[in-house]
């Protein structure tokens, strides 16, 4: 019995574990765990039967398209341009470089609303860019695409910060060997390397992708916010608070939770995978 | 000869590549995100440099300023001590559901502000189950300070710990072992040696969190109600005098928040800089 | 968490105005204004610290828990709300004069100056290639009264035929580019942005966008509008428990004085007092047809009618 | 005992990383504990040292049992695989580090770090970092930080691993000396025969969680004590018809031998003087240099064995035929071996020029 | 000549890793590129194969200059002392790669890929990806996909470095039996003089950035060119006087000696029958076993050298006294190496029994 206790009260070397551990659980419980287990305790007021009433109405799923739809084109996008601008900072030497790097985190700096502001302000058809479209009679502004914009301006970081490190790190020794067998650069690149920086661009991609579903601020004041067309998840939201049907809003931010959590998990999963082949 | 011609082809081919990438690059920065900061300094100014002066220095805004760096200094403060000490649990020690641990730090990154707003409202609200507690000690959360803070610290939480997980944990255990073997207290251990090997992977996480928790707009929005000079952050203080008509004196408030967020990424091209040349 | 008595023994007392976007302005010079008076009165000084937004986000806000002693909303609606979550003593409405409206207002057209599109009455919006900005009156109160301005135009033109009605509606709103959420979002779409050729707005917002760019926008009035009521309201539990009921009462109260009145007109709301309207008649049209809520029985009901998930407004978009 | 491990068994996740494993180490002794990659060494040391919980079984040193005992508290010095030196310290503070925690005060620091740095051959670089020494330098200061407390105990686990060929082998005689000259007992971990048999005053073996054996490099290099000690220890070659060659009878359930180089003389037709009826008849398949002699495959009946032959002999080809006399060979079954000497050369009388 | 370097120089900032560099190799020679770290054997390494440009010198594979061909042109294959082994493909889809580059169709790639991986032994392996595989299974890998475009010249890098002890002497005689099988003109890197000696059938020692020798094993063994080859080329140990030595005289301008284990012959009492004048008297300092033989240390004249001894011979005792013969030993100074021998060997008649 006495045995059984002292195996139970596994010793660990490093001193700290408790203690760290404790403080780990006890914040994430109380700033993620507790509050978020607010929105479950409030959609709990619903039936089952109610609940997929409401997240699968018209209005309310084609917000869904519309977020989702944007996202994805946005951290797609992201992801091609994300790889051009890490593989740029990591290989290249050129003027401007450390400046170029140090912009990379813009988005995560400015506000959102500021950056929503600025965008509709460039992209409208009287904006310098908006207005250069505007002639070949392109719509940006009020637009899926001015949407797909703002949420590229505000996913680019989560990309490049997650691929610049991979590559940073990547031996040399491999593109070598591919060149040694005849390989030329864009084989290289697609064969040899790219599989290699694909988890972290996969989970610059996730980042980027939730992000982008839940953002609101740089979002809704370039989105047209026109029913069935321009309509994001967030705003539905927003405005089933307003009628005060917190049920409703709740009910549609779990379903937006569950799919955030479901690809950072997916990710993680992907991360361990992809560590298990190379180690 | 024609071998020669062949290899400065290639190399021709790896310049226009290095080229092509380049301006791509560049052409990217410069419209994602080059331009809308532009576009916002010239509006900043559009109303000339006195209008420019007074909007910046108008009481609102100073109170604006003082509240985000308040939030700003608290959600650094606090990620930065459960960053050190998450990180210190997960990469020094094996423990079941690391993994899912790990995920509900990631959560706030993938949780829309709006619901993230709204949940610290189901919370702590009227509504909120907390309410009780709370009104019995007379403590007010959200539509307060404490909101905006908590809010700030939710939406930037996984910042530090997230930068210094992937450090601590490509350097092993093995030299913490090494010390506890010695006889080492945690608190040495993680002052003499692990400190100083994350130290600037820390510094980068806390220049990100300073940056994000700067420029939080959507969950505190949720929870500040808005009361002038008493819950409104520098970001929804823009977003009122760009409601007040006054388009100029908003984009000249907003530009305090891209000088601060300049500054601190100058700082974190610094801090980078050091770290690159401290590793070796 | 400190405990919260506003009116401290230094002889300061300190209330908050929860109140809608486009009365900022007003607000901003009546707390001066009446500051003033309570001090002499009193000699008490009075600090009010205002909270503007989208109407119905503000009576949310205030519901969920932001402290305000008096709340001045941009429709009856939006307080019965808060009078619902049991913050404000029923009978609110006859507690001060004119159904606690103090200041009313309507609904009008801004166009871009030399008005190309030929915009005079709500019928011109619905023709192809205008170009309509309005907010969405699923987030913003004064869409509400835009939409309901529209349907009573449509109601009297196609003598209260429901679907002629509808049709009308549902034209005007495919009309629509941007449907911000906010009255003023909307405003700055049309103003900032450059978006569409006719921006609906309240009267007190189009006069306002005149002065701020003068010669660039006219207002057409059209020929029916809507009386639009925004209500103010103490609300009784915060001010209970905070002390305040006194001042936030006074400063309601106030509001009627001639003082408050003519503020307001300046602002370019109308006043309810008949005579201090008149002295404004140079500015408002005060021959407009105005219908009121009471046509449409109520805001309850009308909200229940027309704004509420599966109402007419969702009806016109599923269609 | 100085220290002794009895039946220890540790199991990591499905998988027995010590399996019942017992042995004791007397005091003052240089151990090495060797064994293929993945045989539970490192497990095993790491128990010694409280960096591991056994799932069950009793670890002794100086006769008290330690396992409740913390890591910190058990007065062991570790040398880490990849040192572990700390990254932000310089060689001084590195090796004060322990004396430190101990309070010692700062005189007694000094020249307690600096008698070790004397020691260790690196006087004038006591301000450098890890990272401006090479590997056999590192390897110096682990050794010396792990020393300064005055362990009971030193335990290394492949402190040669990460340091190159040549320098590697001047450490191992630098370290068995400094060891010998502290006089503190120690055990090494190795994957490498070369390194244990010339460092080690002993040897335990192991295997898939199991100890083999233990002894002397020269016992367990006589009498390997099971088949997969025979093999992992010496170069040798498996003969699998071992009965067929002159000298050598089937023993019961044995059906393989191993034999090793020196196990065989190849000789040059005529140079065989003695036990000429041992012998058997073999030709040679190929001679390469080996550092100081040269290495000859023969075969013999269809099987191949190599064997060594001095550079400073006659010189053979290949193509030519010789004589392979073959003294002895281990025979062996699942799980015992046994030496096997080429009973023709008793029978054969001995023939004196 | 296949291969030929001339008047190579390559400088990385101010260090030069080639210095004038030049050798040439013959069509399907094994040559070993020996010498220690940092010598810049990898950097001539690189060069052939395009991967590094020379500052200067030309470049001849099968006459042709290559100095402006690139890398992905010159038909070499290459093995990275890493392997690196594209980690996302498993092994059927690392060989092939070159093959698809070359527009080989499916069915040729399929059979030219199983029959390379045949021929190194890994069937049934092909869908492992690298970290499933040993290091001798990687390094096999390696080996076949850098030989599947079938390319000229196989270049290798360390191939050995990375595998442990034991596998890595089986390992040496695969790849040569291999490189010899295929008839692929190749060069390795190595600083492990052991693997040179056993694999190469020629061997080029650079040192500093300059190469010092190039010829046979037994040739660079038996008659280094520089001092540097003496010693670094198997175990020796220096002699500061060793004109005190019976039988050995000072030669003008050499004052320090080289001499090996097997020059010298270490013999109890009564047991040298020959050469006795010739031989001094020495005291034994240490005995070791080294795998199969004894390492014993002697003091002469109060001069430390070392000798080994067989395990089949009478054994000794440390402390005894002994007749140390010294057959021959290597005097040199800055740049040139003698092998002198024991002249009172010549001297001295023999007897004999
Ligand atoms: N923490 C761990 N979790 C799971 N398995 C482990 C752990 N540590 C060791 N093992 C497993 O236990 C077995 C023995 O490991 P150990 O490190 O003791 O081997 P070793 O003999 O030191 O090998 P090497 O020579 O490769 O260092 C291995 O199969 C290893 O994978
Ligand atoms: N890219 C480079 N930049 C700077 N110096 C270099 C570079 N590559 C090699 N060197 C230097 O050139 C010298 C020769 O290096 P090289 O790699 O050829 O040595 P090596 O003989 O292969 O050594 P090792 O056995 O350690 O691999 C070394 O001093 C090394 O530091
Ligand atoms: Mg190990
Ligand atoms: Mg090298
Ligand atoms: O302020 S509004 O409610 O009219 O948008």
């Amino acid at each position: 019995m006495e045995y059984k206790l002292k195996r139970i009260k596994r010793r660990r070397v490093i001193p700290g574990f408790p203690l760290s551990m404790g403080i780990t659980l006890a914040m994430v419980s109380m700033i993620v765990l507790i509050p978020m287990a607010s929105i479950i305790i409030c959609a709990s007021d619903l039936s089952l039967q109610e609940f997929i009433q409401i997240v699968t109405a018209k209005d309310v799923v084609s917000g869904y398209v519309v977020s989702f739809s944007c996202a994805l084109i946005a951290a797609i996008i992201n992801c091609i341009f994300g790889v051009i601008l890490a593989w740029v900072l990591v290989r290249y030497e050129f003027p401007g470089k450390r400046f170029l790097d140090g912009l990379i985190e813009l988005p995560f700096a400015l506000p959102t609303a500021v950056a929503g502001i600025s965008l509709t302000a460039l992209y409208s058809d009287q904006g310098w860019i908006g207005g250069i479209f505007a002639k070949f009679g392109i719509k940006i502004a009020y637009t899926k695409v001015g949407i797909t914009i703002a949420m590229i301006f505000i996913g680019i970081p989560f990309v490049v910060r997650a691929i610049q490190p991979v590559l940073e790190k990547f031996d040399p020794q491999y593109e070598e060997a591919a060149s040694m067998l005849g390989a030329n650069g864009s084989r290289t690149f697609f064969r040899v390397i790219f599989p290699e920086i694909l988890p972290a661009m996969l989970t610059g991609f996730g980042l980027a992708l939730a992000r982008g579903i839940g953002e609101y601020g740089s979002v809704v004041f370039i989105a047209g916010n026109i029913p069935y067309k321009t309509q994001i998840a967030p705003l539905l939201i927003m405005s089933k608070l307003e009628q005060l049907k917190y049920t409703d809003a709740t009910a549609i931010a779990l379903v937006m939770l569950v799919v955030s959590f479901l690809i950072l998990l997916l990710l993680n999963i992907i991360q361990v995978h992809a560590t298990k082949r190379t180690t | 000869m024609s071998i020669k011609q062949d290899s400065v082809d290639l190399k021709k081919g790896a310049k226009i590549t290095k080229t092509v990438l380049i301006t791509v690059s560049l052409l990217f920065v410069i419209i994602m995100l080059v331009i809308p900061m532009l576009i916002l300094i010239v509006y900043a100014f559009k109303d000339g440099f006195t209008k420019y002066i007074e909007a910046i220095t108008d009481t609102y805004t100073i109170k604006a300023l003082r509240l985000t760096i308040i939030a700003t200094i608290t959600a650094v403060a606090i990620n930065t001590f459960f960053g050190l000490f998450a990180a210190w649990a997960v990469t020094k020690f094996y423990f079941k559901g690391k993994q899912l641990l790990l995920t509900l730090i990631d959560i706030p990154f993938a949780v829309s502000p709006v619901i993230a707003g709204l949940i610290f409202i189901l919370t702590f609200g009227r509504i909120g189950w907390a309410h009780g507690f709370l009104e019995a000690h007379d403590i007010q959360i959200v539509f307060a300070v404490p909101g905006v803070i908590i809010a700030t610290i939710f939406v930037t939480f996984p910042f530090i710990s997230r930068e210094i997980i992937p450090v601590l944990n490509a350097q092993g255990k093995d030299e913490e072992e090494a010390a506890a073997l010695m006889g080492a207290s945690g608190f040495r251990i993680f002052r003499k040696i692990t400190l100083p090997h994350m130290k600037w992977a820390l510094l980068y996480g806390i220049v990100l969190c300073s940056a994000r928790a700067m420029g939080e707009f959507g969950a505190v929005s949720v929870l500040s109600g808005h009361l002038r000079g008493k819950t409104n952050t520098l970001p929804l203080h823009v977003e009122i005098i760009y409601n007040e008509f006054k388009l100029s004196a908003a984009f000249a408030v907003s530009s305090i928040l891209v000088v601060l967020a300049v500054i601190i990424l100058i700082l974190r091209n610094i801090v980078e800089y050091k770290a690159k040349k401290g590793g070796r | 968490g400190c405990k919260k008595n506003s009116s401290s023994s230094d002889g300061s007392v300190e209330i908050t105005n929860v109140s809608y976007d486009p009365t900022r302005e007003f607000y901003e010079e009546y707390n001066v204004e009446f500051a003033k008076y309570w001090k002499d009165k009193t000699g008490q000084e009075v600090t009010v610290t205002q909270s503007h937004g989208g109407s119905g986000k503000q009576a949310r806000s205030v519901i969920e828990g932001n402290e305000a002693d008096v709340v001045t909303l941009a429709l009856a609606h939006d307080i019965t709300a808060i009078e619902e979550a049991g913050l404000i003593e029923e009978g609110w409405i006859n507690e001060f004069e004119k159904n606690s409206s103090p200041y009313t207002s309507t609904i009008v057209f801004l166009v871009r100056k030399g008005n190309d599109k030929d915009i005079k009455d709500w019928s011109d919006l619905i023709k192809d290639g205008v170009n309509v900005i309005t907010p969405n009156p699923k987030t913003s109160g004064g869409a509400c009264w835009n939409f309901l301005s529209a349907w009573a135009y449509a109601k009297n033109q196609y003598n209260g035929d429901e679907t002629q009605i509808k049709d009308f509606v549902t034209k005007l709103y495919k009309n629509v580019s941007v449907l911000d959420s906010g009255a003023r979002g909307a405003t700055t779409t049309f103003v900032e942005n450059g978006q569409g050729d006719v921006l609906i707005a309240w009267e007190n917002e189009a006069y306002l966008t005149l002065d701020e760019h003068p010669d660039e926008f006219e207002i057409v009035t059209p020929s029916i509008s809507i009386l639009a009521e925004p209500s103010v309201a103490i609300v009784d539990s915060v001010a209970k428990k905070r002390g305040t009921e006194e001042v936030a009462k006074e400063y309601l109260t106030y509001l009627y004085s001639d003082v408050g009145q003519r503020l307001a007109g300046e602002n370019y709301y109308r006043p309810t007092n008949t005579d201090i309207l008149k002295e404004f008649s140079d500015v408002f049209n005060l021959d407009l047809n105005m219908v009121s809520i009471d046509d449409f029985g109520g805001w309850n009901e009308a909200y229940e009618v027309y704004f509420q998930d599966g109402g007419i407004f969702d009806q016109i978009y599923t269609q | 005992m100085y220290v002794e491990l009895k039946n220890i068994t540790k199991t990591f996740q499905d998988y027995k990383a010590s399996d019942n494993v017992s042995f004791g180490i007397e005091k003052g002794k240089l151990i090495g504990l060797l064994g293929p990659s993945g045989s539970g060494k490192t497990t095993i040391l790491r128990m010694i040292a409280g960096l591991e919980q056994p799932d069950s079984g009793d670890i002794f040193i100086n006769g008290e049992r330690v396992n409740d005992i913390p890591a910190s508290k058990r007065g062991i010095g570790f040398v880490f695989q990849s040192y572990a030196l700390f990254r932000y310290m310089d060689v001084f503070d590195n090796i004060a580090f322990g004396l430190e925690i101990q309070k010692k005060n700062k005189k007694e620091i000094k020249d307690r770090v600096l008698e070790l740095i004397k020691l260790i051959g690196l006087e004038g670089l006591e301000h450098r970092y890890p990272n401006q020494l090479s590997g056999g330098q590192r390897q110096r200061v682990a050794f010396a930080r792990a020393l300064a407390p005055n362990p009971q105990l030193l335990l290394l686990d492949e402190p040669f691993a990460a340091i190159d060929a040549k320098v590697r082998q001047e450490l191992r005689s630098w370290l068995k000396e400094m060891i010998s000259r502290v006089g503190i007992t120690s055990i090494f971990v190795t994957h490498d025969q070369d390194e244990a048999i010339e460092v080690a005053d002993e040897i335990i073996i192991t295997n898939q969680g199991r100890v083999d054996q233990m002894g002397s490099p020269l016992e367990i290099y006589k009498k390997p004590g099971t088949p997969f000690v025979a093999q992992f220890i010496g170069q040798s070659s498996i003969v699998e018809d071992y009965s067929s060659l002159v000298g050598f009878d089937k023993v019961e359930s044995m059906n393989q031998a191993i034999i090793r180089p020196e196990f065989i003389r190849i000789a040059k037709r005529g140079e065989l003087k003695q036990y000429l009826s041992a012998a058997e008849e073999g030709v040679v398949e190929s001679i390469a240099f080996r550092g100081n002699n040269l290495e000859v495959k023969v075969q013999v009946n269809g099987q191949n064995f190599t064997a060594t032959r001095s550079l400073e002999k006659e010189s053979i080809q290949v193509g030519e035929e010789v004589d392979v006399l073959i003294y002895r060979l281990y025979v062996f079954d699942e799980d015992r071996t046994y030496l096997l000497e080429n009973k023709a050369m008793k029978d054969d009388n001995p023939v004196f020029i």
